[in-house]
């Protein structure tokens, strides 16, 4: 919620996006390339997931939930960020989006301790 | 929803040149007019604030009735008007009606007619979409409702239905399922809503008026829509899960399979808590209208007003588990959950003493808006106060389900939230219809409220304290419950008395209007945008939508202040209010199938129930108008120009929106 | 119509499609502001079904779990699958908003039918859960399981639904280049699926249930 | 009509005083016994001292200081009506100094409010390693005084392991409230304890939530189903403490009532001797009759240490359960503590045990509708010879109670 208050700040930043509307040419949206090369590497890192499972090949031992977190989380940061356009776009969607988001994470991971879930 | 539709009517940068294009839709829609059937296809955010304050207030009554007949079982030992089985469903729906029937949508009826005025816009940004949580509101109340006829009775879990009481074994009449899927339906109006009003307020805003210029009602509103559109999925989902335990044996809530029952809890607290900010929130924003306007001073403390509020609404996510303090999870969650909680108080003080300071060396006029104001505020201190003896979990433990509870909420909710809304009714009466309240029926109506409300919920907290359970049908003799409970009930007597002279005086305002002065366009000498524009508002709203220069625009287009601080005149309400008389304004045609899209869901909520086939129907009739909706051409282009002035004309003739 | 009321008019953004967002406040449009902040939302929604699946996982009642039943392998090809979609949705985009109406049509199909792919996989993951014990009923860990995962598909189906309709009026020539913010806002529901997704996958599927 | 005249708050604080007062009042009236401000043991005296008097007087405090603030602005500034522009007062718009200061106010005060709250939490969160001497089977054990609690629609059952003891652990580690472990005593409706001792309650349920609760001796605590949840009470001095379900648990949750019997050590000592025996055989004629109509209708739900024991299966309800009626008539209330099982005089209360089995129903409201799970006894038909009969025979069952009981439970 206090993401609404200070957006007041970002209001003149946003009269600057004026023509952020998507259907305007030449504006700052990358390349169908660049979006390849991103859809590449998220590739990459699913397959590196994915060969986490086979234990047998390489025992990843106590790193193996930090490593697999912080890939779904790279994963999901090139998403929002190159996909769904937050690294261009006026900040304004990425607040609301995040509010929720980061509440989300917040209030289950409350829950989920209060079950006694990670002992 | 209509995301395939695309819009008729491009405007480029400085062009008024308007593209006669062909809209995509294939139905054509219909026009704004005046008869009782326009209401069902109006788009105009202020014809649906009317819809969701009447609808509320109706249900006020339906759950007044309800707490009148707890009153009556309760008022003697060994009470015998209702059987325990009628008791549980009648406390259970009146709990469930008084939330999420009446004061949700009559918050949200401020929400619609107001947020769009004060910040000095034409409508919502999806009219449509605010016709359709309407509908879909009221066909989930309705819903809901139909269960005393044809679900066997109402649900009998208690508001918050805990599980597992909540399974078929232990309630297998269909009671609960009309829970489930009836605040399912409500979850779904109000989350459209929110997602709505809060585009509305950041994205519909006058030139000028920044977030830190708005009113303290519409932050207030905003915060709320937050807390709506985070809260309600979370509901939504214990709700499919018990709706899924019920209707398809899942196993969520079976303690026999393993299930945890706190699971339900967690998951409805999680919403329940900022539901309780979602009630005081729109009281607080009404109050600090009120108050200033009647002190003759601006708010004190604007920004710490707007902070505290962020702060509660934020704080407020972080402390549902104050319910759970018995429930056995555990000593150190207790401790943290408790902790939490109590800090709540420092932002709602602060709120407390900007309203006092305001009041501080000012002029007050007590008029009944100011009288409910300032007693919401005395009120709402007193159930705080009670909030935080309780948020000290171990002394909860001798609290918590007791009567103690039952005073804390009612003062809270019916000496915050109601007393607040009813001040905001009878200050923007004027505004909305034309035509003042009768301010010598509103004192007696105020008072005899003030005093039957202390006297039902005062007497509660001694109950509580004397070991007074709640959610009992009936207390044997001997354990000195008597006396209060009889209090009590003679003060819900006394609050229906004021209630019924609250609908005797909306009659016979109405009544006496044609006969009394007009109210002109700012009554109290008010202070936002909305007192800038004629009463009762124009269709259109604003003739020319208004540049605004600071807080208090209004206010300031009518006064300034000199070198030594001193108040002059520089300009009467009327001479700078706007005339109303615009012409030509473009306004978004109405439409009938929000309605359409409503009707179905009901449709499919008894089908769960009852039959699949109906279910299948109703989602069909759901598709169907959706997909009607969305080739619906997005605006008449040939009726949108001319049959403004006839509106106002009208508007002119008999004095409401009533005719 | 006098200057005024123009400008009154520009004020107003009347309808539900934001065409008037250089009038808005912010400069950003309507619709798409709105389904930001309904995608706040939904975080909180599949949040809740998520932590309940964590909760519930192993509780498996004596009977088989669906941490038991899974196929990895399987269930890798269609997350990757799901993922790709996002970059044919992307070019869907990029190809309608540079007027390439026909390369945008094309792509809007290809992510159609990556989905729909996706959940051909899914139902036949469901029935060959139930076919070795782990049904809707089994326990609470299935019922967990297929709540989330069902309401995942749920949303996957109506993204479905809304590509294949912006298909047909691409069709029909009413997917033009103004029209790119439609597209723009249905990719960030069916992106926003996607990284549910990305999510499910990895704290669900890969990190093993002790 | 007091248009301009009254505030609210002025007739508020004269009405809270007179509340107040009366609160006191009635918290001293002997017959408030479920009264939270009456507290008769130590964990109860030391929550209501530390836990709950101080935040009350800091809020009294504050509530006096918010209402004699309000009261005094609204009488120094209202005016009747605005007569002119002139009469605009300071148009001040806020002053942060100021809001800094009340601001840090509150926080101080909360932070007390906190600190009283971590004092008073081990109150009722922490446990010590008491210990007592009980004699059982002839067998002197060491007992760590604990009962396992568990709540039924709608009663509460109480089983005490002296041979086997059981602790929080090994029950969350067994699971299931419906297969506990055998116990030495189980009985229902009232919790017999022994004074001076804390006695630890672990506390789950069969069927819903309830919740435990005697206020005299400490806070309430729920039962949930597939939890074991710890709590305490403890009591002073021999004595009898009424407590109600407060967890909203059905039909009869408003009567679902118990008490906690007191004895002394002593006293705890030869209860525990005549209830840990096996059920008397009937004597007479008329009890043995019902004997025998208990044995084929009754047994199905009600165990008898015994005469059943060896063939129960638990009984044909949602819980699972039935209340144990091995030592009934060493009761001195029945039917979730809502019934007197005799009268103020010591004679048998046959009105209401007849009654009852009569038709259980019709004095307390339940769930036995053919075709579902019952919840509650239901209505067995019986002719008035067997009830007599049954009569005879269940209040063979266990050894009257002492005259004090029996006088400080009658119930109305
Ligand atoms: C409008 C709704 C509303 C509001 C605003 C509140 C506000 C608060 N509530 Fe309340 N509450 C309910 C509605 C509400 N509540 C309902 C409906 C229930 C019961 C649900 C059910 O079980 O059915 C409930 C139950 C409830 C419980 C659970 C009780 C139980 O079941 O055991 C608790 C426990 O902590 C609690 C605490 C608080 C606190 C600390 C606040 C605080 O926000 C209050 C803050 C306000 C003040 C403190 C007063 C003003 C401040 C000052 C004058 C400053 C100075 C004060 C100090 C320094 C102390 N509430
Ligand atoms: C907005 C919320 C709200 C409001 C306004 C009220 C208002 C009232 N409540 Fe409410 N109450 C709750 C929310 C609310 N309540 C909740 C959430 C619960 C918990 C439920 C649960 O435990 O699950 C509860 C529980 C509750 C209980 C406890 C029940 C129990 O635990 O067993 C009691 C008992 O007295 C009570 C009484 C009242 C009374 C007397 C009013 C009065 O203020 C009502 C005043 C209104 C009227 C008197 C209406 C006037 C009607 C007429 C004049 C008739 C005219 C008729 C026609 C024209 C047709 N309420
Ligand atoms: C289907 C199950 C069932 C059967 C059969 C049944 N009872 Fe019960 N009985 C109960 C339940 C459940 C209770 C607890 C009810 C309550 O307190 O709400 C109970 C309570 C009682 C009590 C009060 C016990 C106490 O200490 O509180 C008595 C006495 C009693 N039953 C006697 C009988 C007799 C005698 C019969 C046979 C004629 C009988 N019951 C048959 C289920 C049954
Ligand atoms: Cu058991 Cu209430
Ligand atoms: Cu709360």
């Amino acid at each position: 919620m206090s993401d609404t208050a200070t957006s007041e700040h970002s209001e003149p930043e946003a009269a600057e996006h004026h023509d952020d509307g998507g259907h305007e040419e030449g504006h700052a949206h990358p390349s169908d390339w660049a979006y390849v090369k991103i859809a590449v590497v998220l590739a990459a890192i699913t397959a590196l997931e994915v060969f986490t499972y086979f234990e047998t090949v390489l025992d990843w031992g106590v790193a193996l939930v930090p490593s697999l977190i912080f890939m779904m989380v790279v994963k999901f940061y090139l998403v929002a960020t190159w996909f769904m356009h937050l690294r261009f776009d006026n900040k304004l969607f990425g607040r609301m989006f995040t509010a929720g988001l980061v509440l989300a994470v917040g209030v289950y991971l409350v829950t989920l301790t209060v079950f006694e879930f990670w002992v | 929803m209509a995301i395939v539709e695309k819009t008729p009517l491009e405007l480029g940068p400085g062009d008024s040149v308007r593209y006669a294009e062909r809209p995509l839709g294939v139905f054509t829609r219909p026009q704004e007019g005046r008869g009782w059937r326009d209401w069902l296809s109006t788009v105009d955010h202020k014809r649906i604030g009317i819809l969701y304050g009447a609808s509320a207030m109706f249900f006020f009554l339906v759950g007044g009735v309800e707490a009148l007949l707890i009153r009556l079982q309760l008022a003697a030992p060994e009470g015998s008007v209702l059987s325990a089985d009628v008791y549980n469903q009648v406390y259970t729906m009146h709990g469930v009606t008084m939330v999420f029937l009446f004061i949700m949508p009559l918050a949200a009826a401020f929400s619609n007619y107001f947020i769009p005025l004060q910040i000095g816009a034409r409508d919502v940004a999806f009219p449509r979409l605010n016709a359709l949580s309407f509908w879909i509101w009221l066909s989930g109340a309705i819903f809901l409702n139909t269960s005393w006829i044809v679900g066997g009775g109402g649900a009998d879990c208690g508001w918050f239905c805990y599980s597992t009481n909540s399974g078929v074994a232990f309630s297998p009449s269909h009671g609960v399922d009309f829970y489930a899927i009836g605040l399912q339906i409500l979850g779904i109006a109000s989350l459209v809503s929110s997602v709505n009003l809060i585009v509305t307020c950041l994205n519909m805003r006058a030139p000028g008026m920044t977030l830190m210029r708005m009113p303290v009602l519409t932050w207030m509103l905003l915060i709320t829509q937050f807390l709506l559109l985070f809260a309600l999925p979370v509901i939504t989902v214990a709700l499919f899960l018990l709706m899924f335990d019920r209707l398809f044996d899942a196993q969520f809530f079976n303690p026999d399979a393993g299930a945890d029952p706190l699971l339900w809890q967690h998951l409805f607290w999680i919403f329940g808590h900022p539901e309780v900010y979602i009630i005081i929130l729109p009281a607080f924003g009404v109050v600090s209208e009120v108050i200033p306007t009647f002190s003759r001073k601006p708010l004190f403390g604007y920004e710490f007003m707007v902070f505290s509020g962020i702060a509660i609404g934020f704080m407020g996510w972080g402390v549902w588990a104050h319910h759970m303090f018995v429930s056995g999870m555990g000593p150190i969650s207790v401790a943290a959950f408790s902790l939490s909680t109590m800090f709540i108080a420092v932002p709602t003080g602060v709120k407390v003493l900007n309203w006092l300071a305001t009041m501080w060396g000012g002029k007050l006029r007590f008029t009944v808006a100011m009288k409910f104001a300032v007693a919401t505020v005395a009120m709402f201190t007193i159930g705080g106060l009670s909030g935080v003896t309780h948020s000290v979990a171990p002394a909860d433990t001798q609290q918590t389900d007791t009567y103690y509870i039952v005073a804390h909420f009612h003062y809270v909710i019916f000496g915050g939230g109601v007393l607040g809304l009813f001040a905001g009714i009878y200050f923007w009466w004027p505004k909305i219809w034309g035509h003042f309240l009768n301010e010598r029926l509103g004192n007696w109506s105020f008072w005899i409220m003030l005093v039957g409300f202390n006297l039902t919920f005062g007497p509660m907290h001694i109950l509580g304290l004397q070991g007074m359970s709640r959610r009992i049908d009936t207390y044997a003799r001997g354990y000195g419950f008597e006396f209060w409970n009889m209090a009590a009930t003679v003060g819900s007597l006394l609050i229906a008395v004021s209630v019924v002279i609250f609908i005797w005086n909306v009659v016979k305002s109405k009544r006496d209007a044609p006969h009394l002065p007009p109210p002109g366009p700012d009554p109290w000498d008010a202070r936002s945008l909305e007192w800038s524009i004629p009463s009762p508002v124009p269709t259109h709203n604003f003739d020319t939508v208004p540049q605004v220069h600071g807080r208090d625009e209004w206010w300031h287009a009518k006064y300034a202040e000199n070198d030594e601080g001193q108040v002059v005149r520089v300009a009467t309400a009327e001479e700078a209010a706007q005339t109303g008389e615009a012409t030509g304004v473009h306004l978004p045609s109405p439409s009938f199938w929000p309605l359409a899209v409503a009707v179905g869901l009901p449709l499919i909520g008894y089908g769960l129930i009852f039959n699949l086939w109906l279910a299948l129907i109703g989602a069909l009739l759901t598709i169907a108008s959706l997909y009607s909706w969305a080739l619906e051409p997005v605006d008449d282009p040939d009726a949108a120009h001319d049959h403004h002035e006839d509106d106002k004309n009208e508007d002119d003739q008999t004095g409401g929106h009533d005719s | 119509m006098s200057a005024e009321a123009v400008t009154a008019d520009l004020g107003h953004a009347a309808d539900e499609h934001g065409h008037d967002e250089h009038a808005t406040t912010t400069g950003l449009s309507h619709t798409k502001l709105a389904m930001w902040v309904f995608l706040g939302s939904e975080c909180l929604l599949f949040g809740g079904l998520i932590s309940t699946y964590l909760l519930y996982k192993t509780r498996g009642n004596g009977r088989t779990l669906p941490t038991d039943v899974f196929d990895i392998p399987f269930t890798s090809v269609s997350s990757f699958v799901l993922l790709m979609s996002s970059l044919t949705m992307v070019l869907a985009l990029s190809a309608v908003s540079r007027g390439e109406a026909e390369a945008g049509r094309t792509w809007l199909l290809a992510t159609a039918l990556l989905g729909g792919v996706f959940i051909g996989g899914q139902v036949y993951e469901f029935t060959a859960f139930v076919r070795e014990g782990v049904a809707f009923t089994t326990n609470p860990a299935s019922s967990a399981f297929f709540t989330l995962t069902g309401f995942h598909g749920v949303h996957v189906s109506l993204g479905i639904v809304m590509l294949m309709s912006l298909f047909v009026a691409s069709l029909k020539g009413r997917l033009t280049q103004r029209n790119a913010e439609t597209v723009e806002i249905v990719g960030l529901y069916w992106h926003f699926v996607d990284i549910v997704w990305i999510f499910i996958f990895t704290v669900i599927y890969l990190i093993p249930a002790d | 009509m007091a248009e301009m005249r009254s505030a609210p708050i002025r007739r508020l604080v004269p009405r809270t005083l007179v509340l107040l007062g009366a609160a006191v009042a009635t918290g001293c009236a002997s017959d408030a016994e479920l009264d939270t401000f009456a507290p008769q043991g130590p964990i109860a005296r030391e929550l209501h001292s530390r836990g709950v008097l101080p935040v009350f007087w800091i809020a009294a405090a504050v509530f006096v200081g918010i209402a004699v603030a309000m009261v005094w602005l609204i009488w120094r500034n209202r005016v009747k009506t605005y007569d002119g522009d002139d009469e605009w007062p300071a148009q001040t718009h806020g002053h942060v100094p100021l809001e800094v200061g009340w601001t840090v106010g509150f926080l101080v005060t909360m932070i007390a409010v906190a600190g009283l709250m971590l004092w008073s939490l081990p109150t009722v969160e922490a446990t010590e390693d008491n210990a007592m001497a009980v004699t059982i089977d002839d067998r002197s054990v060491m007992w760590e005084p604990t009962v396992v609690v568990v709540g039924n629609q709608w009663w509460w059952e109480f089983r005490y392991y002296f041979t086997d003891q059981v602790d929080l652990a090994d029950l969350r580690a067994h699971g299931d409230a419906k297969t506990l472990p055998p116990a030495d005593i189980v009985t229902s409706g009232q919790i017999v304890i022994p004074t001076g001792e804390e006695v630890e309650l672990i506390i789950t349920s069969r069927d819903v939530i309830h919740s435990f609760w005697i206020p005299a001796l400490n806070g309430k605590r729920d039962a949930v189903p597939n939890r074991f949840s710890p709590w305490k009470i403890e009591a002073s001095s021999p004595g009898f403490y009424f407590g109600q379900c407060t967890e909203f648990c059905g039909l009869s949750h408003s009567r679902m009532r118990m008490q906690a019997v007191a004895l002394s050590p002593a006293d705890f000592q030869a209860w525990v001797d005549s209830t840990s025996a096996d059920a008397a055989a009937p004597a007479d004629p008329e009890a043995l009759a019902g004997l025998e109509v208990f044995s084929g209708i009754c047994t199905s739900c009600h165990l008898i240490e015994g005469v059943n024991d060896d063939v129960y299966e638990g009984a044909d309800q949602a819980s699972g359960a039935a209340p144990n009626l091995t030592h009934f008539a060493g009761r001195s209330t029945f039917a979730g503590g809502i019934f007197n099982t005799y009268n103020a005089d010591g004679s048998l209360n046959r009105t209401d045990l007849e009654a009852w089995l009569r038709d259980p129903n019709a004095l307390k409201e339940n769930y036995t509708v053919p075709g579902q799970q019952f919840r509650g006894m239901p209505d067995l038909d019986l002719s008035e010879q067997q009830i007599d009969d049954l009569v005879a025979y269940l209040s063979g069952l266990g050894a009257k109670p002492a005259g004090w009981i029996i006088e400080a439970t009658q119930v109305e």
